[in-house]
């Protein structure tokens, strides 16, 4: 699946649930899943500082596909990079480079998030990028 | 929500409390009705707000006076010869009287208008720092309790004079180790500046204990009161400081507005702070002399729509009674620690009797996570280092999830709270 | 009187402004309409407010944003997870922005919150102090039009490191001496401190060629915009100054809240002020990061109704557009000259092309009996020396009465004026 | 006439007027016929400052009767003076000393007059009594 592809697909799932609750059950889902980061590669260098938790992201290319590897202190915040994680492993540097990662706005999660939240998912797409760019 | 002059006087005339057996002779669902604010929701769900140590929500009986103020009073203050200048000047030195009555102060004088606690704790320490009284090799002491308010002037006066700052530490329990304090008393010791109650773990320190041990090695003593002015009953003669202080914004005044008390004749023999008009006796370009305190430490026009607003909310404080708040407040925080206490792997900081707020961890949560998720159920509470980080590291942690009430609270919210931690802690673990 | 929701609603659609020849293009009638205060009787008379240089009456869409603060979100901004705390934050930060646009500012990280202008000019000296930029022996310039507010922080200063304060000198006609000043800028001149309009004369100084000449030796300027922002059309900018302060209360804003703009990349550079909570980053007892510009300067809780009260006053002023408000200002003043040119014996102070605020003295008659008669009759003027002692000095007297003029003024008005200045004058004479 | 006798002679006269105008230029009226003071005691031995005007004050005993002179560079603090001087001229040191100045209070003079202006007539009552005390 492309990137796009990959977004609407996360659009309609998150537009079944009806009310906050299930959003952020199914975002802690998300984070609770995610796959664990290695202690070793939660550095300064790896860290995204949000206003209240911690963010820690590596990348690589693996077979000219970008590997994300992320955790947080947060589970909310790690469900909120799980989101990326999911979109954007397994595509190429350039695609991640060149595609918009439109769902941010499209499902209206910034609105729902509290605003220092919010704050978190713009700087998390824009390290995701940083890794790409650095890793092609 | 929007008060017009009748809901105003029908609200001032119903009773606010009744005389019942029990802990409290507080009615809080009649005082609700004065805080427009506590009829909102959030997210669709009643407001129930829980972070009254950050701020305290305002009634109308407040809000009343600031907008009187603006539509029958308002002009500049002292020398004008118009009737609205005297109105106003009338009302904003009334306000200074009334802090004083409030803090059993010996005499208007010693009552300054500040922008708040911080501001005023500034105040001192810029004065203080050009006064001569302190020199290098001096020390100040404060505490492992402090916020970030009553530890940057020090650490700033620091670094300009010379001079070191000694921290009594905090036990286990949130109390300070005043041994320990006993010990770093020495004749170097200029000046100890604490906290009346720890707005990060509801700690009430023994402030006449901490004032009379300073004394004895000729230090000064401040007595940072940006908790305590809503919770305690304040008498400055019996604490025996030399300087308190306190932020209007905490006990049901609006922002912008705080009180420096300090003994008259520290005011008298200190150096000005701040330049301008109001503190200014005489200017020439070759010799200005100042006025007398309390004006001048009140460069500038003062906030006066806020001194006469902190008034109405100090007298609305005391219609209520202190103690009484006290007491119900105290209740509340009890009935909030006997929940907590039943979260597994809770972790609950501070002393058992603790004042206005409780603060908590859980074991393998983070307090931003159920910050958030309590928000999305309509509960404001505070997460983080609530401006205390040396506290925070003292105790190993990065923050803390905090409950901090006011006179409007109720025992149902703090039920209600103990209902949505569990909803919370479920979606988290 | 008393404002409900559909009051404000049915006021805030009534047009302001229309649109015929003339001087000017607003309707004072219903403007005044706007502010509560205006329908007041003073002794029986309505009350004719010509005191506005001192502090200026607040409309009701000021009051109303003030108290929705308090009843819609009121809390503590930054930092809070709750959604009260965040609407506040965007609140006050989107105030910031407001006063950004109005001064034409190039980042909001400029605009920083202080309690008003004194508060504002204070900062700058303190710091300049700390900064190292300004060593013994070297000079600071203000002018002898200059208020208290921009006297004494310099001559505080001055003490503190051994340098000297150049005055520019006031010629007859109540303007700056700028030949003379141009010799005083040497390369010892490090800050040129300077009003943009006089309060006591209503002199309008030409900031745009002081600060030119300042930058040419390398000085740094600050201009003292407390009187200016109510009636000009302010671009700091294209002024090129360093330093822009005002206060809120001047401007049809709240007391206790007022700006300091300054160059971002001196602020980045400067010491902090006062230290405390929000200024802060990292706080250890061994080492403190503070925050980057404009937390830097905003230590402790601001006031955060007053800011977001501020940016409604200045939306209201813009809504008018300060262009016409200047205009029609300049109106009532030059008729209020040419009524006070009439009076024989009379001795106007300043240049015939003033703003806001005009000066005299009748030969013979105490500035403080006449100003007590006028307001028996309802008006509110100011006698004095206007916080300018040394400007009083220069022409040799005690003071003035000083008739000073907003937005809801009206030609009526002082024709009025005029009409009780011959009433009083017979009285004393 | 003792001092209250002339207290209540003063009062009935100040009654008689209908509003404040007429109370102003009556005041007024005093000062303008205060005899003059000679420019060389208006010195600042004979000072008592007040917030936006200049009162001197000078007094000596004549044939054992207190006899003040007194100035002003305003007129109607000047005529406040007077109602003080035109009370007191003439009585005995002891007199003055001993006899309350009711007047102030009871022709409602304070709260008719702005406040700063009140508290000029306070600070004047205050000074006839030291000059009093001081010749006794
Ligand atoms: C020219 C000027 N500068 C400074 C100030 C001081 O302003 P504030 O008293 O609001 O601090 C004033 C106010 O009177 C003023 O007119
Ligand atoms: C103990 C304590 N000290 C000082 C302050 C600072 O008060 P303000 O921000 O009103 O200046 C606070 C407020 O959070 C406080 O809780």
């Amino acid at each position: 699946m492309t990137i796009s592809e990959r977004q609407d697909e996360l659009l309609e799932e998150l537009n079944l649930f009806q009310d906050w609750t299930e959003r952020y059950e199914y975002i802690i889902g998300l984070g609770k899943k995610l796959p664990p980061m290695d202690q070793s590669l939660q550095t300064e260098d790896h860290l995204i500082k949000g206003c209240q938790s911690q963010v820690w992201l590596d990348a690589s290319l693996v077979d000219g596909k970008m590997h994300y590897l992320a955790d947080s202190d947060s589970l909310i915040t790690k469900g909120m990079i799980a989101l990326f994680v999911r979109i954007l492993n397994g595509q190429t540097a350039q695609d991640v480079i060149s595609t918009e990662l439109t769902f941010i706005e499209k499902t209206g999660l910034k609105e729902h998030l509290a605003p220092t939240r919010a704050n978190a998912l713009t700087l998390m797409a824009a390290q995701m990028r940083k890794c790409a760019l650095e890793a092609s | 929500m929007s008060f017009d002059e009748e809901t105003a006087v029908r609200l001032a005339r119903r009773p606010r409390w009744h005389y019942r057996e029990g802990v409290s002779a507080l009615d809080p669902n009649a005082i609700r009705q004065d805080f427009p604010i506590l009829s909102r929701e959030i997210h669709g769900k009643p407001l129930v707000y829980l972070d009254n140590a950050a701020t305290s929500q305002k009634p109308f009986q407040v809000l009343k006076t600031s907008r009187d103020y603006y539509e029958e009073i308002n002009a500049n203050i002292h020398r004008g010869v118009h009737h609205l200048a005297q109105a106003a000047t009338t009302a904003y030195e009334a306000a200074r009287e009334t802090v004083r009555a409030h803090l059993n102060a010996q005499s208007v004088e010693e009552i300054v208008f500040t922008s708040g606690t911080t501001d005023a704790i500034n105040l001192v320490a810029s004065v203080l720092g050009r006064s001569g009284k302190i020199n290098a090799g001096d020390e100040i002491i404060i505490s492992g309790l402090e916020h970030h308010s009553n530890i940057g002037p020090w650490q700033i006066l620091c670094e300009q004079l010379g001079i070191s700052l000694k921290i009594i530490p905090v036990r286990e329990d949130g109390t300070l180790d005043l041994a320990i304090y006993e010990t770093l008393l020495t004749d170097r010791t200029k000046l100890v500046s604490i906290n009346h109650i720890s707005n990060a773990f509801g700690t009430v320190n023994d402030v006449n204990s901490i004032c009379h041990l300073a004394k004895q090695v000729g230090a000064l003593t401040l007595i940072d009161g940006a908790q305590s002015i809503a919770h305690l009953s304040i008498d400055v003669q019996d604490i025996n400081a030399d300087f308190y202080a306190f932020s209007g914004h905490k006990v049901y005044a609006p922002t912008g507005i705080g009180v420096l008390w300090a003994r008259r004749d520290l005011l008298e023999e200190l150096p000005p702070w701040k330049g301008g008009g109001e503190m200014i006796k005489e200017v020439s370009f070759e010799k200005t002399t100042y006025n007398d305190p309390p004006f001048k430490y009140e460069a500038g026009t003062p906030n006066i729509e806020g001194a006469i607003a902190l008034a109405a909310a100090l007298n609305y404080v005391n219609n209520l009674g202190i103690e009484s708040i006290h007491s119900y407040e105290t209740h509340l925080i009890q009935e909030l620690s006997s929940i907590l206490s039943s979260i597994p792997e809770v972790t609950i900081y501070g002393p058992h009797d603790r004042s206005g707020a409780i603060s908590f961890n859980i074991k393998g949560v983070h307090h931003y996570d159920l910050g958030t998720l309590l928000d999305q159920m309509g509960f404001a509470l505070r997460t983080g280092h609530h401006c205390c980080q040396p506290l925070m590291a003292r105790f190993g942690i990065t923050g803390t999830l905090r409950a901090s009430v006011g006179v409007y609270n109720t025992i149902g919210e703090v039920h209600a709270l103990g209902e949505a931690l569990e909803r919370a802690l479920k979606m988290l673990r």
